[in-house]
């Protein structure tokens, strides 16, 4: 059914030429924007906005260092990663069976709903002093960032394990399933999609989360912290090294969970 | 009321917290009529035109100090041979630092410019301007004890420190605190110290300290080797220290500081005077004074056409934060002309 | 002995304040091997019957016999299809049907062969390692007509099996139904809208009454299988029972 | 069919016994650890978690303005809902008829996406800094919410137009619809619903966002600005007033964007 | 003069590098008031063809005439109604009916005049205010034929509009129709895989091959209506295009 798959270089310009063009003017143009607005702005005395090529060299030299930090850029890259996973690790470990019990169990839903109600509206950040005072400079930053994710793997979880199908569940009760077995072989695979939804909605919350916590403190460096340092010290050339490091962070991690979240879907037939 | 209109009370002096290096951006915008602030940010302001010096802390207060050495207590206890060599250290730097602001002509007062420059992240012109506005000083005197006495009196007025705090610390009163706050105890040994042999091992501290503040000097001297007679190596090294920061490029105020003392992050700080007090009290952060870092440079600096402290009713002032002593100076300023202060 | 019997069975469900009464005295006896087509009109309560059977719903009032025991839980005795299919996505057409015995403990080698035997039972070969979102809705059915087989249950219960299909592959799986009934000679307890599929499948139909559903009539069929649709004999009896269940048509 | 709406109390505690019973138990045990965790940590000489009744206290002084900031709380609400407003009716604006206009035109989107895909993954406080730099104090927090609910607009909006059933569109051009009847008549209400998600969404990011970019500078006051301030002079009853505001106005902004898309919804005959 | 002609129809559809043929040679004219119904396996191109009178298609080769005019893009000189009803949801039952005369110019008092004479014939008295997700299946579709009569079209074009109905509703639908056929005398050109829907509906059943989709067979219906499906004249007319459908029949 399916036509050649081995397209030729010209077969795909001819069909996707527009799109190409289009896309590359999108590009071309987004970096002449960047780029004559720095130099206008800079003729304005204003140096918010360095260059791209600016910003290029600054980041050459922040691989070894800033001169702010004296951090490598690599090392600032790692500190936050590794609040981002631990935080991120944490809030799936409790927020999953957590959600799961919750979904399952009535008593536990009413029991926990109230509680979770009233937190849940806090933004991760209005506590964020809370948890430095709290947790210390070392794991504050952490318990931030599983607070902000905890939330939406908690619920998407919840609501994952509601939306089964009662079908599914009837089905495997008539084919003889007993309570544990309809868990582990119908409920859980079930929610594993919904899991997916809530940790792509916190990698989102995570990375927003993290490099404002940063702000407060950050032993060990990392990008948020080198992005207020430059700042607060009007380096702005390394601040957007810092930006696009983070962005670039953000980009990779949600790639990851996408391509996880295909191989999920596609494993489990649902794709 | 509401942000894009603030109501103006003419009795009232409004103020927000905007960090000193966009207070000078603020009053150009117009956002802020004024703003007070340390060194090198004054001098900014001044020499890009942005506006005019009101009040120099140094004026109002005399030899006020402001920013202090404090060390983690139960750490300079246990090890008071480096916390003495710290002390040493930091008075040689401050030391070399007043006998090179004296020779204004010399390779040395170059060489200071240039790392203040390298340090503030400014040209040299910033960091001349700025070194005439505050006074490198180590040594606490009794004047400097009254002005402890009298910031944490300040504090007790605002309300933010209580009796409660004073006692739950063991305090009685408010000399009494200043009296065990403030350890010259170590300065004291420093006279005996001498620079450790050529390949001594060095003792690593951890030090806290506040991004991009001029007051401080004499920490950014001790740590550059690049400063004249010591072999080209750092003053620190001279005294056997070597320093490490959890944060290399600085907290954002002294209350980070304190809070780093708190998570045992840092074994010496660089901060503000009324955080180190204020913290301590507040929270019973173990920590003590052991030397001063500079006294007087803050200011007030205004917009054009506010000419006098009565001028500054029903204005908007940019302030560093409330554990600043930048914030006690407008405040007390403010109360002594029958204003009041208030965020808005 | 009948292999299924339904001894004077109410069905009562919890309405607000009241309560529903969905079924009443229905008592019916179905015999070893038996095709039977329950028909009647929407809500009479032909699904909560089926539930009832498969342990799915409690008994009211009355009581269901299996073999002579009375009927309290699901159990691997009895396999039930379902309309919407209700085929585990995540799993594919192989996993599918061995999911009743991988819960009951068979050991994967047998497993995997018992499979295999109603994979091709069900004309589904060279398909085993499909997920289901590849099968058209036919092949769906056959999956979970399959997988109610594997565990070789002594009745098969179907709630409108076809009544997703399109006209054309809902004939073709009549004709598939029937040769795998000849080839298991399972009992079947099969619930239709259709009285033409009725009349094409069963042994016995019974006709409900509204709600409460009760027995309003039993037809046997003496028809030889396999019936021709075009046949005089089928054409009557179907305008028969079509004429019965017209009377108490329900507005759309 | 309905039963009889009138309920006795004692009938509604029939049934719904246990749900009210493990709810209270959920909110007095909250409030319990809350209030055993605060004393336990006072005897422990920490304070970064006032008892209730602290708190509660903390709040009436603050509606004359605490002892910190001297500004009523009520103004610290409003100035950070003002700039909440400002910048969520900015991105709105914006976003709305950008997301129609990429969703429906193909030109717009390849001229659109390439450049709004490299900005999107930037964690709006991540700009926050830049922002600030390039908007001034004032106008820098309200920027930096734009941003951030700028992006779950549009994408949501044009995902819902991209979303409009084929047949939809196939019935109104049968019936003589024009393109830009089709456009008003069939595309714009179709959408309506996903921009009520982006809304949903976004509000979220929103709160999320200003809270920790008042931290930089608030003009006027803040909430945010409150708890930092607060939190940096260790006086956390008063940094707990302010949590708690956040997370009432964020309650009451979600409320009522879910009473709006339910009232949408029930117009739209989609519910 | 036939109201409607498909003058040697081809449609082409682009597949990757070749192309796929899915209409070929297709010529047939129909008369004004006639009923014609389309009959052949899946993807022979029975909806290609509709979506091409109704202008949502692109002609690829021939011609298609309404009037004698070429059709080239949709106009409310043609009405259609589709399987999945594609109401707008957002709209009503009257608002929905209205649609067509609102882009149209009409103004409202006529508006509402014309949508309440349509809502009458078929049926939907009392439910004006309805919204599509507040309705069933047979209730949806009236909306959908309604909507399509409100425009007063030449050709009424219906795509399997009754597939998504269970068996009872179908049935029901398909007298409401010839019911709503005989008072508007619409000429109709109706798509349906069941031979029973197009022998009890149609004047001329089109029965074509499979693709590239042609005319295979034509047959002319002299029965009487209202027809009766128990009648022998039916069944073996059923029987005959069945049997010539099966031919073709292809795997499930
Ligand atoms: N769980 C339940 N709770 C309350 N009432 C129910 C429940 N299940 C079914 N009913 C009611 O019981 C009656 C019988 O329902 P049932 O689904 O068995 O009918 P049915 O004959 O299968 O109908 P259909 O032909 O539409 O499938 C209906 O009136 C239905 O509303
Ligand atoms: N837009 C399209 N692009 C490519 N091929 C198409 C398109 N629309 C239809 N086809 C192909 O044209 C052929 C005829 O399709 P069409 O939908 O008209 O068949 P049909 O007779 O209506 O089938 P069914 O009975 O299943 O509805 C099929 O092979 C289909 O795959
Ligand atoms: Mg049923
Ligand atoms: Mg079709």
């Amino acid at each position: 059914m399916m036509g050649t798959t081995s397209w030729s270089w010209r077969e795909i310009l001819r069909r996707e030429g527009t799109k190409i063009v289009l896309t590359a003017i999108s590009l071309v143009s987004f970096l002449l924007i960047w780029w004559g607005l720095s130099i206008y702005l800079e003729s304005m005395k204003l140096s918010y906005l360095p260059a791209p090529d600016v910003v290029f060299e600054a980041f050459l030299v922040s691989l070894s260092g800033d001169p702010l930090t004296h951090n490598p850029l690599l090392n600032h890259i790692i500190a936050s990663l590794n609040r981002f996973v631990w935080g991120f690790a944490l809030a799936i470990v409790l927020a999953v069976p957590l959600g799961l019990l919750m979904g399952g169990s009535k008593y536990a839903r009413y029991l926990g709903m109230p509680a979770s109600e009233i937190l849940r509206p806090i933004p991760p950040l209005a506590l964020a002093g809370f948890f430095f005072a709290a947790f210390g400079v070392l794991y504050g930053p952490i318990v931030t960032v599983f607070y902000g994710v905890f939330f939406p793997v908690l619920y998407n979880v919840m609501f994952g394990v509601r939306s089964v199908d009662p079908i599914l569940l009837d089905a495997a009760r008539t084919l003889g399933a007993s309570r544990l077995q309809m868990f582990g072989k119908v409920i859980l695979p079930f929610t594993i999609p919904y899991l997916m939804t809530g940790i792509s909605i916190g990698l989102g919350v995570g990375w927003m989360v993290i490099v404002a916590a940063e702000w407060i403190a950050a032993p060990g460096g990392g990008v948020g912290a080198l992005i207020l340092s430059t700042y607060t010290n009007g380096m702005y050339d390394y601040m957007f090294v810092g930006i696009i490091a983070v962005a670039i962070l953000g980009i990779l991690t949600t790639s990851l969970s996408r391509l996880l979240e295909n191989k999920v879907a596609e494993r489990m037939g649902m794709k | 009321s509401g942000i894009l209109n603030p109501a103006n009370d003419p009795t009232v002096i409004k103020y927000t917290n905007i960090a000193p290096k966009d207070q000078s951006a603020a009053i150009r915008q117009g956002t802020v009529d004024g703003g007070v602030s340390w060194e090198p940010y004054v001098s900014d302001s001044v020499l890009d035109g942005t506006g005019h010096v009101l009040l120099e802390s140094g004026d109002y207060w005399p030899n006020h100090p402001c920013c202090v050495v404090a060390f983690d207590k139960e750490w300079a206890a246990a090890n008071s041979e480096t916390a003495q060599r710290f002390v040493k250290a930091h008075i040689v730097a401050t030391e070399w630092i007043q006998q090179t602001l004296k020779e204004p002509n010399s390779e040395n007062y170059t060489k200071l410019m240039e790392i203040g420059a390298a340090f503030s992240n400014r040209n040299v012109s910033v960091v001349a301007e700025a070194t005439k506005h505050m006074q490198m000083e180590y040594n606490i005197s009794d004047e400097s004890r009254q002005y402890f006495q009298n910031y944490t009196q300040e504090y007790m007025n605002l309300g933010l420190l209580k009796e409660s705090n004073l006692n739950d610390n063991g305090y009685s009163n408010v000399s009494e605190f200043v009296q065990q706050y403030v350890n010259t105890g170590y300065m004291e040994a420093a006279a005996g110290i001498e620079p450790v042999a050529a390949n001594a091992q060095l003792t690593t501290v951890r030090v806290g300290f506040l991004a991009g503040d001029l007051h401080q000097f004499a920490r950014v001297v001790a740590e550059s080797t690049e400063i004249p007679g010591f072999d080209g190596k750092s003053i620190f090294a001279t005294y056997g220290i070597q320093t490490t920061s959890p944060q290399p490029g600085g907290y954002a105020a002294g209350g980070n500081v304190m809070d780093a003392f708190n998570l045992d992050q840092i074994d010496v700080g660089y901060l503000g005077s009324p955080p180190a007090i204020m913290r301590h009290l507040q929270n019973g952060i173990p920590t003590e004074i052991v030397a001063l870092a500079n006294t007087e440079g803050s200011a007030i600096v205004v917009r054009a056409g506010i000419d006098n402290i009565a001028d500054l009713g029903g204005k908007f002032i940019a302030s560093p934060g409330e554990s600043s002593i930048q914030y006690l100076l407008l405040r007390s300023v403010a109360e002594q002309n029958g204003l009041t202060v208030r965020m808005g | 002995m009948s292999i299924l019997s339904f001894k004077n069975v109410g069905k009562v469900f919890p309405k607000d304040k009241e309560e529903l009464v969905a079924i009443q005295n229905f008592t019916l006896d179905v015999e070893e091997g038996e095709f039977v087509c329950l028909l009647g009109p929407s809500g009479c309560g032909k699904t909560t019957l089926l539930r009832m059977v498969a342990g799915l719903e409690s008994i009211s009032k009355g009581a269901i016999e299996l073999n002579g025991k009375g009927i309290t839980e699901p159990g691997s005795d009895r396999g039930m299809v379902f309309q919407d299919f209700g085929l585990f996505p995540w799993r594919n057409v192989k996993r599918n049907i061995e999911f009743g015995l991988e819960v009951r403990g068979i050991p994967p080698e047998k497993r995997a062969e018992t499979a295999q035997k109603y994979v091709e039972l069900v004309g589904l070969k060279g398909f085993e390692q499909s997920h289901p979102n590849e099968l058209s809705g036919g092949m769906k059915q056959r999956v979970g007509i399959a997988r109610a087989l594997a565990n070789d249950p002594a009745v098969l219960l179907m709630d409108e099996p076809f009544g997703a299909l399109d006209a054309q592959t809902r004939n073709q799986m009549q004709f598939e139904l029937l040769r795998i009934w000849k080839e298991t000679r399972k009992t079947v307890l099969f619930v239709t809208h259709s009285v033409d599929e009725a009349v094409f499948l069963a042994d016995r139909i019974v006709v409900m009454t509204g709600r409460p559903g009760s027995i309003k009539d039993l037809w046997e069929l003496e028809l030889p299988r396999p019936r021709n649709r075009a046949s005089s004999e089928f054409i009557a009896l179907r305008k028969d029972i079509l004429d019965e269940l017209e009377v108490q048509k329900t507005v759309v």
